[in-house]
């Protein structure tokens, strides 16, 4: 009998020392020897939902304001809202479940369409600078903050939630499901020599956490 | 010295009021087709008028690669005629075009490439040109560098290999061209610039110059990259041709390493061994209108990557220097070699994107033709401007050009 | 060269993030009546300006939206705010 | 030889030696050393044969501008060693010698340089024809430096970078040092770039003092501690700048220490403005054998004793044209260099004060004389000075002559960054005369060489540059001008060229073997700018590009044509230094999609290729023929990986209206549960891509599209409305689902087993859609289709669950034996059947009609604006299109290849695809063809490459080739 499981995009080469099991999804919570950071830990399991309408602006996604500046983001109750145009809106569910997609056409659930990481710690974007010229560091912009556009080459959606000049903070980054596999292979091949390792859920919620509060 | 020097291309002469014909573009195609007119068709009082100095185009930043194994029946005779004529005109000229007939391989990367690559070869052995599909393996005997092994992007299933192509020194060609052409008795205007050209009830008049006006009733554009452009400004005539940037570098000087040319469409990427022993390579374009010859950043490092794939040993040499010309590209990767058509008395001979090299010796020959007698000769009749209209583009590209959503 | 464009919706950024979409030639017309000519002149033909240009572009890898800008095609600059396609 | 090893100016640890193999011997330098110093301080004058006449060539400048010093170093080819930190261990050898540098058995070529004018080869070796082949052969021997082998692998991890800053400091001198902590004083970030290992500049070697008395090297340790205290400067050091390209994006790249995780790195910096400080390099000073070994440049002798610690000779004749010769002869002889005479080319204008400390030590200096000649064999043995008109001549003993012009600024990031460049009658410098926009020169470049001048300019440069990305710096920019205006401004230049001397064995390129007398032939023969004879005689195309003609060359060239206007420098190109294509790599990171099935279907045995972005399953044997795979999808059942087709979703109030835009058909005619084939084309009508249409409710649709196409889909769509503000959303979910294709005879009963919905062709009927639930979680899209001519369903099923149900389904037809058919396969299957795939039956001019697919197109939407509407309809009638038509050979056992030809007298077409079908027997396939060949019996005549003029025969006959009705497919 074949069990009905679900696959992430995304394998590390480590298993998790604790795991759990929601929604078919088998949760890494934590794994042996983490280290002290950088860290990467990956998300697959936490729901996205795209939104788009003419008027996405007045839109309330889990009674969230949706930005009214592309590029801008809305963070709270463990729930993301980025907004990517004029007439789009990208949701992610951070904490342990999501509510049901609203009875709304302009959502879709897209977190099958997607890899989604969280890479974050001390020297987070000392590694992203490896990967991409986007610049996470500028002076100018506030976390959390959506950029559009390509990291190793490949188009993807980075939320920054927290940076500082020295190079540490974090982002979360989704690009197109099947990279998975290049993706993370490019991430950790930058990373290694900074000390990057995969890291389980709980220390990815405490992080959140903390910035949330 | 058993050699005494004097000026190549004739000494500087006076922009006279008067020629039987104007040539705009002291590049390959213009020279060539000087050399011709007045050789061949006894035109010889024939001015060309160049910007900056003859071979400053493409003429002196093409690939010099020369090979006659297109994809379609109209364009393989033509380009056979012209590799043909390089030792003829190694003779003619008395100068030494240093003709290395060491071979093409074209490397193709999937099974769809090499039923495509077999198309083509079908095409040059029916029209009496050599060429062979080969597999990896023979590939790799003819050139030892390649990696075929299957863990890089785009693993090579084999080659379209076409023994008579290889190299010409194409700053040769510029000046024996020139030398040739002078000795005929053209004018080569050098730092001339043609502002404008004048028509009259439909013909051609006459051309201004920087340096004064000239009536003639002919006058051919073949400026290279910058013929559109001219083309429209001159004379409001439209063609179906973007100006792109195209790329090329060559590394440190190495002794022998590459005995053939070896390109590869999958990876945008040439390289070949100069007799003076750099590897040169290169072939990417950025895909939007650009008059800049300048390069990029992204080039050189996009071909790093895809020689470090392909040619792995070049890891370990430098490249040295990079630069860039103009290609001007059509849809259907096919020139456009019109005259007396919209204007009487106006030829044009452009749209060559990254061919204007190895095509110019039997362009020269058949524009001077077409220019001499008025009418078309066969051979150029399938490339009029009018095939894009009649929706007759030509075939020579098999996948669908993507420099512009249209396709 | 380093082209660098001005995206409406993401700013600033490197030109290879985009898509070239042709020299501006204005809204499709309308297919009665349009001759072999003047459809080519919409489909195929350039003016080729050495100079500035008004042409289309996509944020390929980033937003997705299609918008004009000004373009000197001589220098590979931007020269002006572009706007936004609607 | 003994080291100075006490000096403060000392760059090498010389407790801590390092090992080399010099010609199978080994030889011991220390840490900080380069491989030359090291060498040269084991007694290594000859390093390297120059290419053309295989003249010795030594140490002449230690900054790589030109290849004397190239060696092979760990079977890497043209390292400059003058500039390469030494490693242990490293193995180095001489390259382009018949015997060794010293002992070259080709060097009698320098002898026959009267037969080599400037192009030679072009006049030569063409008479008789025959003679070129063969003297090519020689040519390509002779030619070319280093040698690599075919199957050599560079070693090292290579690292790449981009950098975000908003000031840019290229140069880590004194004016680049003071720039960037200028710069840092606004709170932005700055980026400092240095080709050393180490900071400092002109001032790391030089004793000689600032105003308030601080010797210049320990000035130049206070700003690199204050540089490394400033937490927003970013120094990057042993960096050399490579590129420089509008909108100031700088490239460079890194040199890995002992401590880093890389061999080198290369490094992208966007920044807002650009600071460059340079700095100079000498211009060679051109007489008689000027690039003897023992010839040596100011620069080069200086730093060799007071950074490295090796004295470079032990007598010595300066030539110079510049105080820094007088400040180096000064210096050098309170090391221990005995000087016999200094030839200084100025009349007067010289430091006072450096005149005074030469005459205390008794050094004579001649004023306006210069080295005419260097004599000797593989080392200078003796120098002749002479006057600079040429009218007096004595002569010195020595074994090293110091030699050098002037200065020359490195103004290639400006050249790179298309600045004009123009002549600078005071200094004698090619400057910027309009500089890029925000980019500012500092330091020596711009003329100063008064140490305070240097630093005031830098800071100076460094406020601007920071006020230019956007810092309000106040009034500290008009405090900085005026500081700088205070001081000593650019100092004039010495002009002169070269010695008066005929120049046959005066160089002007090192690296080329490029002389005087050859500028001079090709002047004569026309070639009358730089630029020209920069082609015709290679000068400056060498390893070294400009960096020893570079100044000179256009000097020269004014000054033989007696030019009236200006000399014209010519351009710099990058990289600015030659870089390994390694290097240039970087990570080279190969990004390739996977679909959810990948491990899986690896387990299975899958042959995989690189198809577009993704890699996918193109065999399941060694079996290229597939035949297994093909029979089993016939008469049995058959499952594939279909996971990379195209999929979206289209939603809003204009959706069908964009839908009418880019389908031929029309799409308002959808029905509920079933599913619509159609094709998009472009404007030429030709067809780019096909695919099904669903409705899934109003303004809803879910839409394929072909895997290759699925990437600009989105960009298509609403290019062709962009003019129109249409109210609709696309959202890609091609990654989203998983597609599983289960084909064959007893697909049904598998899927059956699996899914409890009602699979009757009457429920579920060909061309029919349905969405159900699996086991209560999986939400599943079913569609029956015909692609392969089998009773079909393809199943998109959400990705994270797709390994799981393609499980079940295995397991479900284990039964029936089930098994996995890929790419190849299904390419046989549909040919048989005459479903075309786009780019395989179709080239860049096929259009619909030409397809067969004519019946598609719906002809009554002419408001839609449908794209390819128009040319399909003025095409219509067109004769000698080329149309798609099946054949079939007339030797069922000889199927023509792919891509034969299919010929009269001309080529009228090819064919596409044509397999041995092990359905029917036959050898069938696809053509296109000329319209008037197009009838069905037509006989075709084909033309196979390597036919050797066999041709084969075919016949054009219906289509499809099995199963004409679609029974299987349907029932």
């Amino acid at each position: 009998m074949v069990a009905i499981k679900r696959q992430s995009p995304v394998q590390f080469k480590v298993s998790p020392r604790n795991t759990e099991v929601r929604d078919n999804w088998t949760v890494a919570l934590e794994y042996d020897e983490e280290g002290r950071g950088p860290w990467l830990a990956d998300l697959a399991h936490k729901t996205r939902w795209d939104l788009q309408d003419s008027k996405v602006g007045e839109q309330r996604p889990c009674d969230l304001a949706v930005p009214a500046t592309p590029g801008s983001c809305t963070f709270a109750n463990d729930t993301l809202v980025n907004r990517m145009n004029r007439t789009q809106t990208s949701v992610y569910h951070l904490g342990a479940a999501a509510p049901a997609l609203p009875d709304f056409a302009g959502y879709t659930d897209v977190t099958e369409s997607t890899v989604f990481l969280a890479l974050f710690g001390p020297k987070a974007f000392h590694i992203a600078e490896k990967l991409s010229a986007l610049d996470f560091l500028d002076p100018a912009k506030q976390a959390p903050f959506l950029y559009q556009g390509p990291f190793c080459h490949v188009p993807c959606q980075i939320v920054t939630l927290e940076k500082a000049a020295d190079g540490s903070g974090g982002f979360l980054l989704t690009c197109s499901r099947g990279y998975g596999d290049s993706m993370i292979h490019a991430i950790l091949e930058a990373g290694s020599s900074l000390g990057l390792r995969p890291a389980g859920e709980n220390r990815f919620s405490a992080w959140i956490r903390g910035l949330q509060e | 010295m058993f050699w005494k020097s004097k000026p190549l291309w004739g000494s500087k002469t006076r922009l006279k009021s008067n020629y039987d014909a104007v040539i705009i573009g002291g590049g390959l195609h213009g020279l060539a087709t000087a050399y011709y007119l007045a050789k061949e068709h006894g035109i010889t009082d024939v001015a060309i008028i160049e910007k900056r100095f003859i071979g400053f185009g493409g003429a002196g930043r093409n690939t010099a690669i020369v090979r006659a194994n297109q994809r379609t029946q109209y364009n393989v005779p033509l380009y056979k005629e012209a590799l043909d004529l390089w030792p003829v005109l190694t003779k003619e000229l008395d100068y030494n075009l240093m003709f290395n007939n060491c071979g093409n391989l074209n490397l193709m990367h999937s099974e769809a490439a090499m039923k495509s690559a077999r198309m083509t070869i079908a095409t040059a052995q029916f029209h009496g040109v050599e060429s062979h599909l080969i597999d990896a393996k023979q590939a790799k005997e003819l050139v030892p560098a390649l990696n075929i092994s299957e863990d890089i992007t785009f693993p090579i299933h084999g080659a379209m290999f076409h023994p008579p192509g290889g190299i010409v020194r194409h700053d040769a060609v510029v000046w024996g061209l020139a030398k040739g052409a002078a000795k005929h008795g053209v004018h080569i205007h050098q730092h001339t610039e043609a502002t404008a050209i004048h028509t009259e009830g439909g013909k051609i008049t006459g051309v201004t110059t920087s340096r004064g006006r000239i009536h003639t009733p002919r006058v051919l554009i073949s400026a290279g990259g910058y013929s559109a452009g001219l083309i429209y400004q001159m004379l409001g005539i439209k063609l179906p041709i973007a100006v792109l940037t195209i790329q090329a570098m060559v590394t440190q000087p190495l002794k022998p390493l590459l005995d053939h040319v070896v390109s590869s469409g999958a990876y945008h990427c040439y390289a070949n061994q100069t007799l003076k022993g750099e590897i040169a390579t290169g072939a990417h374009m950025d895909q939007w209108p650009n008059y800049t010859t300048q390069n990029t950043a992204h080039y050189i490092k996009h071909q790093a990557e895809a020689l470090s794939d392909w040619l792995p040993c070049l890891r370990g040499v430098k490249f040295m220097r990079i630069w860039g010309g103009l290609a001007d590209m059509t849809p259907d990767m096919a020139p456009i070699m019109d005259g007396n058509d919209h204007i009487e008395g106006f030829y044009m001979d452009c749209g060559w994107g990254y061919f204007g090299f190895k095509s110019c010796s039997a362009v020269g020959k058949y524009m001077a033709q077409f220019m001499a007698s008025g009418n078309c000769p066969d051979m150029l009749k399938p490339f009029n401007l009018r095939r894009y209209e009649n929706h007759q583009l030509m075939g020579e590209t098999a996948e669908l050009v993507s420099y512009t959503p249209n396709n | 060269m380093a082209l660098i464009l001005t995206c409406p919706v993401c700013g600033k950024r490197n030109g290879y993030e985009f898509r070239y979409g042709g020299e501006d030639k204005g809204p499709r017309p309308a297919e009665a009546g349009l001759t072999p000519a003047a459809w080519c002149d919409y489909v195929h033909m350039n003016k080729c300006t050495a100079g500035v240009l008004k042409e289309w572009w996509f944020h390929r890898d980033g937003c997705g939206s299609w918008f004009t800008t000004w373009r000197d095609t001589t220098k590979n600059l931007e020269v002006a705010q572009p706007e936004a396609s609607k | 030889m003994n080291r100075l090893n006490q000096l403060p100016t000392l760059r090498i640890t010389p407790s801590e030696k390092l090992s080399l193999n010099y010609r199978g011997k080994t030889v011991q330098g220390v840490a900080g050393d380069t491989v030359a110093t090291a060498l040269y301080a084991n007694g290594v004058r000859v390093f390297a044969r120059s290419l053309k006449y295989h003249r010795p060539r030594g140490l002449y400048s230690l900054d790589g501008e030109c290849s004397n010093t190239c060696m092979d170093v760990n079977g890497v080819p043209n390292v400059r060693t003058e500039n390469t930190l030494l490693k242990d261990g490293m193995v180095v050898k001489e390259q382009n010698v018949k015997g060794s540098a010293d002992r070259d058995w080709l060097a009698f070529i320098d002898k026959l340089d009267w037969m080599m004018p400037a192009g030679f080869y072009y006049k030569t070796m063409h008479k008789p024809a025959a003679v070129w082949p063969v003297a090519m052969k020689q040519i390509r021997k002779a030619a070319g430096i280093g040698v690599i082998s075919a199957d050599y692998q560079m070693r090292g991890q290579y690292d790449e970078m981009f950098v975000k800053a908003e000031v840019t400091v290229i140069g880590g001198g004194a004016a680049g040092m003071s720039a960037a902590l200028a710069a840092a004083e606004s709170g932005q970030r700055v980026v400092l770039l240095e080709s050393r290992p180490h900071l400092g500049g002109c001032f790391d070697y030089r004793v000689s003092t600032t105003a308030e008395g601080t010797p210049l090297y320990q000035r130049a340790r206070e700003l690199a501690k204050q540089v490394e205290q400033t937490g927003n400067i970013r120094t990057f050091k042993h960096t050399s700048m490579v590129g420089a390209y509008n909108n100031n994006l700088i490239t460079a790249f890194q040199v890995g220490g002992a401590t880093d995780a890389f061999t080198e790195r290369y490094i992208e910096i966007r920044s807002d403005s650009v600071v460059v400080a340079t700095g100079c390099i000498e211009r060679p000073l051109i007489f008689d054998h000027n690039e003897r070994p023992g010839v040596m440049q100011v620069g080069c002798a200086h730093r060799m004793a007071r950074t490295y610690g090796l004295l470079p000779g032990s007598e010595a004749v300066f030539s110079v044209g510049h105080d820094l010769g007088l400040e180096a002869a000064v210096d050098l002889f309170d090391l221990g260099l005995k000087i016999n005479c200094v030839a200084d080319i100025r009349e007067d204008g010289q430091n006072p004060e450096l005149m005074l400390a030469l005459a205390e030590r008794k050094i004579p200096v001649l004023k306006g004389w210069v080295a005419a000649k260097a004599h000797g064999g593989k080392k200078v043995e003796k120098v002749t000075l002479s006057t600079v008109e040429g009218t007096v001549n004595r002569q010195f003993p020595c074994d090293l002559l110091v030699a050098s012009a002037g200065l020359t600024p490195v103004t290639g990031p400006f050249i790179l960054a298309q600045a004009k460049m123009g002549y600078d009658s005071l200094t004698g410098y090619f400057l910027p005369t309009t500089v890029p926009e925000k980019m500012f020169p500092a330091g020596r470049l711009t003329g100063v060489n008064d140490p305070a001048a240097i630093e005031a300019s830098g800071r100076l440069a460094g406020l601007k540059a920071a006020t230019a990305a956007g810092a309000d710096m106040g009034n500290l920019v008009a405090a900085a001008e005026k500081a700088a205006a205070s001081l000593p401004g650019p100092q004039r230049g010495c002009k002169l060229v070269t010695a008066p001397v005929k120049g046959r064995k005066s160089f002007i390129c090192f690296d080329e073997d490029t002389t005087i007398k050859n500028i001079k032939q090709a002047i004569e023969m026309g070639f009358d700018v730089p630029e020209l004879i920069k082609r015709f005689t290679s000068a400056g195309t060498g390893p070294g590009q400009g960096g020893i003609p570079g100044h000179n060359l256009p000097l020269f060239v004014a000054k033989y044509t007696a030019s009236i206007n200006t000399p014209v420098p010519t351009t710099v190109r990058p990289p600015l230094v030659p870089t390994f294509l390694a290097t240039y790599a970087g990570y080279n990171h190969h990004m390739f999609k996977h679909t959810p099935l990948h491990d899986s279907q690896i387990k299975d045995g899958g042959i995989f290729r690189n198809i577009g972005v993704w890699q996918r399953a193109r065999y399941f044997s060694d079996d290229f023929d597939c035949k297994e795979e093909i029979l089993n999808v016939r008469n049995n059942v058959g499952i594939l990986d279909g996971s990379t087709l195209g999929k979206f979703r289209i939603h809003g109030p204009d959706a069908l209206k964009a839908l009418q835009r880019v389908y031929v058909s029309d799409m308002s005619k959808l029905k509920p549960g079933r599913i619509k084939y159609s094709a998009m084309c472009n404007d030429d009508g030709c067809v780019i891509d096909d695919g099904v249409v669903v409705k899934l409710r109003e303004n809803d649709y879910y839409l394929t599209t072909s895997s290759a196409r699925a990437g600009q889909t989105v960009e298509w769509i609403r290019y062709h409305t962009r003019f129109d503000g249409w109210d609709f959303s696309l959202v890609n979910l091609t990654d989203a689902m998983g597609v599983i294709n289960i084909s064959g005879p007893n697909s049904g009963k598998v899927l059956a087993k699996v899914i409890d919905i009602d699979l009757s062709s009457e429920a579920f009927p060909f061309s029919g859609y349905q969405e159900f639930t699996l086991k209560d979680a999986i939400f599943v899209r079913a569609m029956r289709l015909g692609f392969v001519g089998e009773l079909s369903y393809e199943l998109h099923v959400p990705a994270s669950y797709t390994q799981a149900v393609w499980d079940m389904l295995k397991e479900a037809g284990a039964e029936f034996g089930i098994r996995n058919f890929g790419v190849e396969a299904q390419n046989v299957l549909r040919m048989e059947k005459c479903h075309v795939i786009l780019g395989s039956e179709s080239e860049q001019r096929t259009n619909l009609l030409d397809l067969g697919l004519g019946f598609l197109w719906d002809r009554k939407k002419a408001d839609a604006k449908t794209v390819g509407a128009v040319a399909l309809r003025q095409a219509e009638k067109d004769v000698g299109r080329l149309k798609l038509v099946g054949i079939r050979m007339e030797d069922d056992n000889r199927p023509a290849r792919d891509g034969a030809l299919i010929v009269d007298n001309k080529v009228r077409g090819y064919v596409a695809t044509m397999r041995k079908s092990f359905s029917t027997g036959q050898a069938v396939g696809m053509a296109l063809v000329e319209s008037q060949l197009a009838d069905t019996g037509t006989r075709l005549e084909i033309f196979e490459d390597e036919c050797n003029g066999v041709r084969l025969y075919a016949r054009v006959v219906a289509m499809p080739f099995y199963d004409p009705k679609g029974e299987r497919m349907k029932s």
